[in-house]
């Protein structure tokens, strides 16, 4: 076994500890460094802050225990942002588990909330829960609300929300956010929501999905997109509300750097120890 | 009362255009006339996958991951995957290669055990076959640890990534390379296909699997509606280069495609 | 202690043993892992069967028959648990695949094929675009399977490929870069100030019974990985 | 033979009449009784979605429950399984919304889960190293937008390399952006080809049931 060979089989537990390391170090050092404002971000930003003071609006919260961390801050800092507005919030997610995450968000954000600005339940927000079905639920739930849900997540019947008494169709809303995290779901949004009811529509997933989603923004079905902790530090700092996104983002500095000197590394002794022979 | 929900006439025709061509060649098909499809490289890569894990009597493995038929959005790649495996068991009875076929939903696997065994009698081979060890059932949860432990104390020489693949991607393909086993994946979920075409030796992508699926099964249903479904293509390229040319000297047709 | 930081230590001490797993297969990790699908199993099951008992069995009470339907179609799904009724679970696919597949086609003709080849025609004035118009086009073309790879078909099929390839570069930065976020945004829990202390504690614990067990050769320890 | 027509005849039909329900609808303006016949059969969809997954945890337990009543391998660890399954169902659903039925929720199953999905970045890490190899041109082509991309992403990137900002938002609106539009495009297609199989009753393996077919030759 040559010098490169050996290289090349250091035992994984090895760099599996120094990605935990340069996971770790810039979460208890925090360094928070400059960082450019991404497009998609703006746009989706400016798109909220367009909406017309009063107005309803309709979220899907679609984070759960692992996309939360990115998308929870953003979403929370979006909730106060709208209902700053005085629009109010209708809420709903195609998930169990994302179902009881859109609470931690709207409770999170109430906390957050500067004073003088109304934010009760069943007035200015309603979270009407889990709608099970897929693309097959957001097309049930868009044409009738009703049919689907008879009561919101906290098992208030629908008669008895004051703001949902207008409301029971996409079109009855000014706009869509669609807060999907990792579940793939946007396309949904797009097709069941914008294309059949023309509701404008902006939305957050997390940073993997971003650039299968390019196409529809650039298409204008869709107006920018939050990705990932890096979009929701942004929303933050839009909204001059710093938070915990930020801290996140800068964390993922030290792992970033790390992958890309180990692929260059590899790939050079890979290319020195020989090509076809080496590790394989 | 207009006949025809407005904004919707242009959607409807080529609606109607599309799955008019799809029905089309299937006529044809079941009358004897399977569109010719384009032969891929990966079939011969079959092969010579399972060859190397008979010179090196060593087993190969066959994963699927995400087989949840009635989600469809998962039934085109199963479908495709159940394909592939048929030809795959084939030739592996007929090489004489190990094979195993790991599947983490009930009625996906009760299938893929029929295929495997209708492939080993197909070659006359069905005594040296156990179909419990081949073919076992392993639900999400039992399946991740299971696996790359075998593929270790196996180790496995050829593994087939084929199918709806999801997060275990990354996993399963990293341990198999280290193992030293020769891959073939083919995935039509985005976020994978990449790791997929960066880690295995050989690299089906996207609708790629479908056609790979039909090719080798000879299926007249899905080669002839891929024969359909690239007239829809032609469709599109043709409104995208003349819209385009047409745009460039200052005629516009896309109010007329929103009609 | 309050059952917020309870909760925040607790969630601390299963996430080590989710992640011992990355030593190797052992005894804490399959615990953890078998914890995780049962407690979730229980959830999924408790969440679903609130909306069934409150979309389908709630209205059926308040004198809306027509969801007596319903509830029977989903009892023939559980047909499936024995081989012999398994085609009673066809009905109630049928209505869901039916219907997804309905509602997938009927707006995907507008959103994705006309939306996207409408959006897709620019005029040819700058390479931005004129990179849009080509890349789409082979792009799509590269999945054209009746042609075969002969003439100029070719190089569309070679162009088309490499703005695939493009693409999936992208994704794949992308992917691990959100791959590392998934683990910022549990360390972050997990390294507190306040629950910091029991992290390393159990650390140090999972450490010493890990340990111990690779050296009394109670568990199998992994070698050349 | 009226076997067939009931096992497999009708539930094919019944895929049939559904979707093309469903596609009428959008197109043709309709009359109010197949509005709300199409309104109850959605809301049907969204139920019997639900008791699937509530079947699929069913099927997972009885595996687990098995395993212990036949002392499998490993048995000891099926336990957990089921005592956390019964233990959760069963808080949830007495009361979907106990808090104790929540804290186990949100302090256990919800860790766990943000762990084991988040074990794939070690994995990544250690693929780097020693697998992901620019072995042709698709690899590099891969690899090195790849690493424009992850640069442009992590704020320390564009500090280091400043360059990386426009190249890697460049790459990702227009020839990855293009790259994707082709296949939406070829994947709404596909949609379509499904629909045409499935409704004329060609595939069935939704259903569970396979096409005996000739193998190749």
């Amino acid at each position: 076994m040559s010098l490169m060979d050996k290289m090349l089989a250091l035992d994984q537990r090895i760099i599996f500890a120094l990605m935990f390391l340069a996971l770790a170090f810039p979460i208890l050092n925090p360094v928070i460094l400059p960082m450019d404002i991404q497009q998609y971000s703006r746009d989706s930003f400016e798109f909220a802050d367009a909406v017309p003071n009063g107005s309803v609006v309709l979220i899907e919260g679609g984070l759960t225990a692992a996309t939360y961390p990115q998308g929870g801050p953003g979403l929370e800092v979006q909730i106060v942002h709208l209902l700053r507005k005085d629009i109010k919030l209708v809420f709903f997610s195609i998930g169990t588990e994302s179902s009881a995450w859109t609470v931690t968000a709207i409770d999170n954000a109430l906390a957050k909330l500067p004073s003088g600005v109304a934010g009760e339940n069943g007035v200015n927000w309603v979270h009407m829960g889990y709608v099970p079905g897929g693309e097959s639920g957001v097309a049930a739930f868009a044409n009738d609300i009703r049919s689907v849900k008879t009561e919101d997540h906290f098992g208030t019947p629908i008669g008895q929300i004051p703001l949902m008494s207008d409301i029971n169709k996409a079109s009855d809303f000014a706009a869509l956010f669609w807060w999907g995290g990792s579940e793939g779901s946007i396309p949904y949004g797009v097709r069941q929501i914008v294309t059949p009811f023309g509701v404008p529509m902006t939305g957050m997933c997390t940073t993997n999905e971003v650039p299968n989603y390019t196409p529809y923004i650039s298409s204008g079905q869709m107006v920018g997109i939050i990705g990932g902790v890096r979009g929701s530090a942004e929303y933050e700092y839009l909204m001059g509300m710093p938070g915990l996104a930020l801290g996140q983002a800068m964390a993922t500095n030290f792992g970033g750097l790390l992958w890309a000197i180990l692929v260059v590394l590899g790939n050079v002794l890979y290319f020195i120890a020989g090509r076809g022979g080496g590790s394989k | 009362m207009a006949l025809i929900v407005a904004g919707r006439l242009i959607g409807l025709i080529t609606l109607a255009i599309i799955t008019g061509s799809i029905v089309y060649y299937m006529q044809r098909a079941y009358s004897g006339k399977i569109p010719k499809l384009r032969r891929l490289a990966a079939v011969n890569q079959i092969d010579e996958i399972l060859g190397r894990c008979v010179e090196m009597g060593r087993p190969a493995y066959y994963l699927m991951d995400t087989v949840t038929m009635d989600t469809p959005s998962v039934l085109a790649p199963t479908v495709a995957a159940f394909q592939i495996l048929a030809y795959t068991a084939r030739s592996a009875a007929r090489l004489g290669a190990k094979f195993f076929v790991p599947v983490t939903q009930g009625l996906a696997y009760t299938i893929s055990s029929e295929i495997v065994d209708e492939a080993y009698k197909a070659e006359n081979k069905h005594d040296e076959l156990k179909l419990d060890e081949t073919v076992m059932y392993l639900p999400d949860g039992a399946d991740r640890m299971y696996i790359i432990n075998h593929m270790w104390s196996d180790e496995m020489a050829g593994a087939f990534f084929i199918g709806s693949w999801y997060h275990k991607a990354v996993i399963f393909t990293e341990n198999a390379a280290r193992v030293g086993a020769m891959m073939l994946g083919g995935t039509d979920t985005t976020h994978n296909i990449p790791f997929l075409v960066a880690i295995c030796d050989y690299s089906i992508i996207g609708e790629e699997l479908y056609a790979l699926g039909a090719y080798v099964s000879e299926d007249p249903t899905v080669s002839s509606s891929l024969a359909g479904q690239d007239i829809g293509k032609f469709i599109a390229l043709i409104l995208i280069v003349i819209g385009s040319v047409l745009l460039t000297l200052g005629m516009s047709i896309k109010g007329l495609l929103s009609m | 202690m309050d059952s917020f930081l309870l909760g925040l230590i607790a969630g601390s001490f299963v996430s080590i043993g989710a992640y011992s797993v990355l030593i190797g297969d052992n005894p804490l990790s399959k615990f953890t892992e078998n914890l995780y699908m049962g407690i979730l199993g229980g959830f999924i099951f408790a969440t679903n069967w609130n909306y069934v008992r409150t979309s389908a069995i709630n209205p059926v009470l308040q004198g809306n028959y027509v969801f007596i339907v319903a509830i029977i179609l989903c009892v023939m799904l559980f047909s499936r648990l024995k081989t012999e009724w398994l085609w009673l679970s066809r009905y109630p696919v049928a209505v869901t695949v039916g219907a997804g597949l309905g509602l997938a086609i009927r707006t995907s003709v507008m959103a994705d094929f006309l939306g996207q080849i409408n959006a897709t025609i620019l005029p040819l004035t700058s390479i931005d675009n004129l990179v849009m118009v080509v890349g789409t086009v082979t792009a799509a073309a590269y999945f054209i399977f009746t042609a075969q790879m002969e003439g100029p078909y070719k190089y569309v099929n070679h162009t088309g490929r490499v703005f695939l390839l493009a693409a999936f570069g992208v994704t794949y930065g992308q992917t691990v870069s959100f791959r590392f976020e998934l683990v910022i945004g549990r360390l972050v829990d997990m390294l507190r100030p306040e629950v910091a202390l029991y992290t390393y504690a159990m650390l140090l614990l999972v450490a010493l019974g890990l340990g111990y067990g690779y050296y009394t050769k109670k568990i199998k320890w992994y070698s050349g990985r | 033979m009226s076997d067939r027509i009931v096992k497999m005849q009708i539930p094919i039909i019944l895929t049939a009449v559904i979707g093309l329900l469903m596609i009428i609808e959008f197109f043709f303006p309709m009359p109010a009784e197949v509005t709300s016949l199409n309104v109850t059969l959605r809301s049907f969809v969204t139920i019997i979605s639900a008791a699937a997954l509530i079947l699929g945890t069913i099927v997972l337990t009885i595996f687990h429950a098995k395993k212990v009543g036949t002392r499998g391998s490993e048995w000891y660890y099926s336990i957990v399984y089921v005592l956390a399954f019964v233990v959760t169902a069963g808080l949830g659903v007495l009361n979907v919304r106990d808090t104790t039925f929540l804290w186990i929720y949100n302090n256990m199953t919800s860790p766990i889960g943000a762990a084991l999905y988040s074990l794939t970045a070690f994995y990544i890490t250690s693929a780097a190293y020693r697998v992901l190899r620019a072995k042709n041109w698709s690899g590099a082509i891969l690899l090195v937008s790849a690493l424009v991309v992850l640069l442009m992403l992590i704020p320390i990137g564009a500090i280091l390399f400043p360059p990386v900002l426009p190249i890697g938002t460049w790459i990702r609106n227009f020839p990855s952006g293009a790259g994707f539009r082709g296949m939406i495009i070829g994947t709404s297609l596909g949609v379509m080809g499904l629909g045409v199989r499935v409704f004329l009753g060609r595939q069935k393996e939704h259903l569970g049931i396979r096409e005996e077919k000739g193998g190749p030759e």
